[in-house]
């Protein structure tokens, strides 16, 4: 056990598997020589050597040909996206190719690939730096798509993910690579003593497609990921409310048992995410709620999210779902 | 703030050669066997290949005689099967087409007048080699020992196709053979295969990986990266372009501004060759060469393998709307199967009366595959696979809301 | 007005464009000499020489980026995708180029481009020639979505889209090129007499926006889009329940008015999608729906759509909503 | 199935020539002036420009004489504007480089050891030619005459930054200079940049559209589309790789497995011409001869301006982490500004003098420029743009669910 931020959580989930399976390849850009951007796999070059830790050029869709071919001739790639707005170009590689090749292939050929790519706002990147796509591949049979939100489900997810002989995307809320991000920018803590940042240095998976139960409470359900885990705690403490603070984790295949068994408790329910709310993966989990425990619900589901408008730079707090338009949402939600 | 300007055109848009009404125009081959020098493999640069980039690898000349420092010498038995195959692949594909008309098969796509791309390529290769083809290299199965009925049983769409009618006819899977799952999507297998080629090398494997792209698909972003990726790290595949001159009714010069397809690999400093693509002896020496390559550890060879598309792009498409319909028989590059024919029976290893021996052999082999796997169903009668094969191989296991739907589907079937 | 099916009707939308605005250009693999793969601008090139209507290389990425940079310098670039399926080698160059460029250059600069395309299933496409990838767009600020069903409104929304001034989606339904589908494949008729194939031949819009009251009733509202709206038509007169059946016709914006008159009149409410449904534009829908009107609804919002797999080629009717499912579900949520 | 084998390596991944305590490795320069013709643009063909793509063209020799075909003849006015712009563009980053340090800024990126690209390159065009950009050509809007306060309002996300604090610093947007508003995923200008020339192309005007691209992003599949369409449409567009030798730590050995980036368009069939990027006349006088051929409708040129790259990528990197810290002075290149004013000195039309004049001038310009644009507000503490700018210009219209959500907005901001 050690104390870890998501940077060095993610290293050592990167350290534990190459380790473990010698086809386990890491490539990106800037990923080899430099460690990455981030610095998150700082030091594995070294230590594995150039052929299993690498650069690559600066391609995105060509990094994912690669994956898929290395994926379906026996190895398991892990690819880095330098920054999620920049996975588009892959798009094609990935939804077309990657995610459909079992079953196209009557289960001949599959690609146990794992991308991980960092996610999400309040480092000032603006329009393409900034982005949550992630339900830009929900809606994709054949992936599977999960979203980080601290040091010790990074490691674990991660981990996850390579084993998986399925392709995954992995999230990591790029906000919360060094400190917990509760909303306010002035206040920028770090990992230190927060009990998700005890991780172990050894090998563990947090299971893909179970939530975790960041708050237990008994007067609504709030519903995060990502960086927005840590920004929905600090408004459902604002808001005096008592509130089940689901960290959903795994979005593809999400936790059907925890959120039902929660929504049953509690009959309401407000979702927190940064995307825009237009076919966010916010609509798909209101939807399925009203869907499966219509009964149960006592007020609508309601979505705070991201608007529906590009990723501003210098005003990105006012884009963002903050503490205060969090907590006035479960307000809003417990008086109806 | 711009002046208006006098100027001849506008946009200017390439207009293909000839259109129907057109008398075709091709430009007469000067190449002959000999002309080009074989570069010692292992040590070959891309500029030491500039000239085979430029020029036309050609091992048959017009009279069919072998000749040059590319003749891979091959005994009359290899050059038999090779004819054999030919010959296969294109009575294949004319029974499957008359059974599309019928409605046995929803789709399909012929290899017609390219039937000696897949098969001298694929025989050039060791049986490890990974083979990653578009539709138009099917005959690779029947060089890998496919099972005509399971390929046909795919083809239908019935009960007994392994890919369980999930894709198009076409759309072949076959593991056993390392005959990668053909997909839709033009272009991606080109990129996907200098994967396949690097997890070999990675590996420490004798394996290479081969693979093809179109002159139209070319023009996708995965043929830069192929190359690209391919030049950088150095991997054991072959990246076959084959320009057969059209990508529907889109002529080649529309998928490039030039007209010479090799020497783009020049640019990524890739050994580069243009091969007469209907040229068995030419087409299997340059990739025997390209695979010696592969297999020093030399990285990778670009191929532009030069033929011609003799039929409709697919059973969708009446080509006489948008080429002249005598284009196929003025092209200087003839039919591969006359020409390999044609040698054999130069140098007295064959004669008419054999070819038509084979020809009624392969009928009679085509008939019999095709009888036997209609009883397994066709797509106008079934039985089709069960529709729970919508649910399967989806992902290695079947997640909870994938269950869900699926038992929603059993019991609307009322199950 | 003439009688028209879809693929004449877009081809007159072409047509009255291209003559009255000389900035409109068509352009797109086939669509040139060859008139495209489904006819639809047959005779274009001819009409209208080969600067203004031309086959371009096969690449939609190139396309895309083409059609931005006229877009930008004041054409207006109407760009044919071959099947919707192709569309995503340029899903960078729309979700992260095409859609931001007037809100990222203060307005400076913007991109009045249309992308037409072919989609959803029943030509037994298989995996790539069958999707309908609508909701992979609606997630993307600074686009509009708009999907065609009839010959009407296919001319209508075409025109629409090309005189607007931001980028426009425009899907067609290619099993009802050459006539409705009400899900019986065996049953295949033309739209000969079919009310909405009469068509002006010359110019017209349909309001982007605006829903389509395809049949009015009093106790369940289905909405649809796309071939669905055939199919759903079919199972509301297989359900013998009184359904408001409407047409969605533009996903982005949708139309608020017309889907809460209705939800607010008969409480129940089932959607209609040929895509996978996790993340579909129906989970949108449901979610906005029970939003805005939880408390006028007596059931919860119900989804009918492709399921969460690859779409198949043999097995097609049996993974696109058909009659018998859609009606099921319309008993099931007027039971509740 | 596969036989194991012994190999060297199993994935080759190239090194970069030098890395942190490493001597910089340059091979010396062998071009001179001189070397190379000036062919005439208007009937050029990529072949005549084999030469030029694997050469180097130069004006400017070693000791700032300038000679050759290639010498544009300037006069002394149009260079000290040329070395003004330059001069200006250094100090202009130095000073927001600082600012940035502060938190005035929240990001920076110089164009340091490279002002010469934009500068000579938009010199050379006409004011209605398009400028599509890359974060590294900001000089051109000097050229342009932008006014440096809007320049540092929008690096400082104030109030009165022109594109609404919407993007970092460094994405200008200057529609009145026809400089294309900038965004961060590299390379898809480049293609779009073939379109807007089409338009122009479309519309009979005398336009051209300059774009520009780095070594690392010519990888992308944008670079292809751009050869590709330039070559088959032929479109009034100069299109260069500016070859800075580094894409944040990844070295250009990366990006290609060629050290040749030119040559990459003669395959395409668009002639080619590899340029040294720091010496102004040579830079200047291969884009007005590309600006040329653009005019007359003889469509594209393709150039790799060779530079280096010598500050960091971003204000978010240290190099030294990556490569030698000596790197730049050793590189062969030299230093842009020096060159020309040397150039400049050595005919008799500038002095050390001069040019300490011209830098505290331009030094106070800045200061006078950065103190006014601060009173509109910083990053470190506003004002910013409005929050309101969030939803306008999304459409051309506020579609209804964008004014809920506004109003929603604006009721949490208490109004
Ligand atoms: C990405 C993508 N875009 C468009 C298509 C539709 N399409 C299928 S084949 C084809 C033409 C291909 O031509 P070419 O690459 O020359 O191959 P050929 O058919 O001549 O073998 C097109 C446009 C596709 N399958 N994939
Ligand atoms: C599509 C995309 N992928 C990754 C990035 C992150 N990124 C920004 S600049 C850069 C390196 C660019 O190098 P090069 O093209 O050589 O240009 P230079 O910075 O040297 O001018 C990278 C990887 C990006 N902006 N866009
Ligand atoms: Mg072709
Ligand atoms: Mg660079």
């Amino acid at each position: 056990m050690a104390e870890m931020n998501i940077v060095k959580a993610v290293n050592s989930a990167l350290d534990n598997m190459l380790e473990k399976d010698e086809n386990v390849l890491f490539f990106g850009q800037d990923a080899g020589y430099f460690g990455g951007v981030f610095g998150t796999s700082e030091g594995l070059q070294n230590k594995f050597g150039s052929h299993r830790v690498f650069d690559t050029p600066l391609s995105e869709g060509g990094i994912a040909a690669i994956a898929f071919g290395m994926g379906i001739n026996g190895l398991r790639p892990v690819a880095e996206i330098q920054f999620a707005d920049y996975i588009f170009p892959a798009y094609d590689q990935i939804v077309n190719e990657i995610a459909k090749v079992r079953h196209r292939s009557g289960g001949e050929f599959w690609c146990p690939v794992t991308f991980r790519t960092p996610a999400g706002g309040g480092i000032r990147g603006g329009h393409h730096h900034s982005q949550s796509p992630e339900s830009q591949f929900t809606h994709t049979p054949g992936l599977k798509v999960v979203y980080a939100s601290t040091p010790y489900n990074a490691k674990g997810l991660l981990i996850a993910a390579i084993e998986c002989n399925d392709p995954v995307i992995v999230l990591e809320p790029k906000r919360c690579y060094r400190g917990p991000f509760y909303g306010d920018p002035h206040n920028v803590p770090t990992w230190k003593d927060h009990p998700e940042a005890q991780v172990p240095e050894s090998h563990y998976t947090v299971e893909i497609g179970k939530a975790r139960l960041a708050l237990e409470g008994n007067e609504c359900t709030v519903i995060a990921w990502g960086a927005m885990v840590h920004v929905a705690q600090a408004a459902i403490r604002e808001s005096g409310i008592s509130c089940d603070l689901i960290d959903l984790q795994s979005l593809v295949p999400w936790d059907k048992e925890a959120i039902e068994a929660s929504i049953e408790k509690t009959g309401r329910c407000v979702i927190v995410h940064e995307a825009p709310k237009t076919s966010g993966f916010g609509a798909e989990m209101a939807a399925s709620i009203q869907e499966r425990c219509f009964w149960s619900l006592e007020a609508p589901v309601n979505r705070v999210t991201g608007w529906d408008t590009p990723f501003p730079h210098t005003t990105e707090w006012d884009y963002m779902p903050s503490p205060a338009r969090i907590a006035e949402a479960i307000h809003k939600t417990m008086e109806e | 703030m711009a002046a208006k300007k006098k100027r001849v055109a506008t946009i200017q848009v390439p207009t293909a050669p000839a259109r129907p009404g057109d008398k075709p125009k091709f430009a007469a081959w000067t190449h002959q066997p000999g002309d080009l020098s074989r570069p010692d493999p292992l040590t070959c640069t891309a500029a030491d290949t500039t000239d085979h980039a430029h020029g036309l690898v050609r091992v048959l000349d017009d009279d069919a005689k072998a000749s040059g420092p590319w003749n891979p010498d091959l005994s009359p038995d290899e050059l038999r099967t090779g004819l054999e195959h030919m010959v296969r692949m294109r009575i294949f594909d004319d029974r499957m087409m008359k059974m599309q008309r019928t409605g046995k098969l929803s789709f399909y796509m012929r290899s017609l007048g390219e039937e000696c791309v897949a098969v001298a390529q694929t025989m050039a290769l060791e049986t490890q080699d990974w083979i990653f083809p578009t539709y138009r290299q099917p005959a690779a199965q029947f060089v890998r020992g496919r099972d005509m009925v399971s390929m046909i049983c795919h083809c239908i769409g019935n009960e007994k196709d392994n890919i369980l009618g999930r894709q198009m006819p076409v759309h072949y899977s076959y593991r056993t053979g390392r005959y990668i799952s053909v997909s839709s999507p033009v272009a991606t297998q080109f990129s996907q295969a200098v994967g396949v080629a690097m997890a070999s090398q990675y590996k420490g494997l004798d394996e290479c990986c081969i693979t093809w792209i179109g002159d139209g698909a070319s023009a996708e972003g995965d043929y830069h990266y192929a190359l690209n990726f391919a030049s950088v790290f150095k991997p054991p595949v072959i990246l076959n372009i084959v320009n057969n001159q059209w990508a529907i009714s889109t002529h080649a010069n529309l998928a490039s501004g030039s007209s010479n397809f090799a020497a783009r690999g020049l640019s990524y400093d890739v050994p580069s060759i243009r091969v007469d693509g209907n040229d068995f002896l030419a087409l299997y020496s340059v990739t025997k060469w390209a695979r010696e390559r592969a297999a020093s550890g030399a990285g990778a060879t670009h191929i532009e393998v030069l033929t011609y598309r003799a039929g409709a792009h697919s059973s969708s498409d009446d080509p006489s709307k948008y080429r002249p319909k005598d284009e196929d028989e003025v092209w200087p590059g003839g039919d591969p199967i006359e020409r390999l024919k044609a040698h054999l029976i130069s140098i007295g290893k064959w004669s008419e009366e054999q070819q038509n021996e084979l020809e009624e052999g392969i009928d009679s082999e085509v008939m019999a595959a095709y009888k036997e796997a209609v009883k397994f169903g066709d797509l106008a009668n079934g039985p089709y696979p069960s529709s729970d094969s919508i649910f399967t191989e989806v992902y290695e296991d079947i997640p909870w809301h994938l269950q869900e739907q699926w038992d929603e589907m059993k019991r609307l079937r009322g199950e």
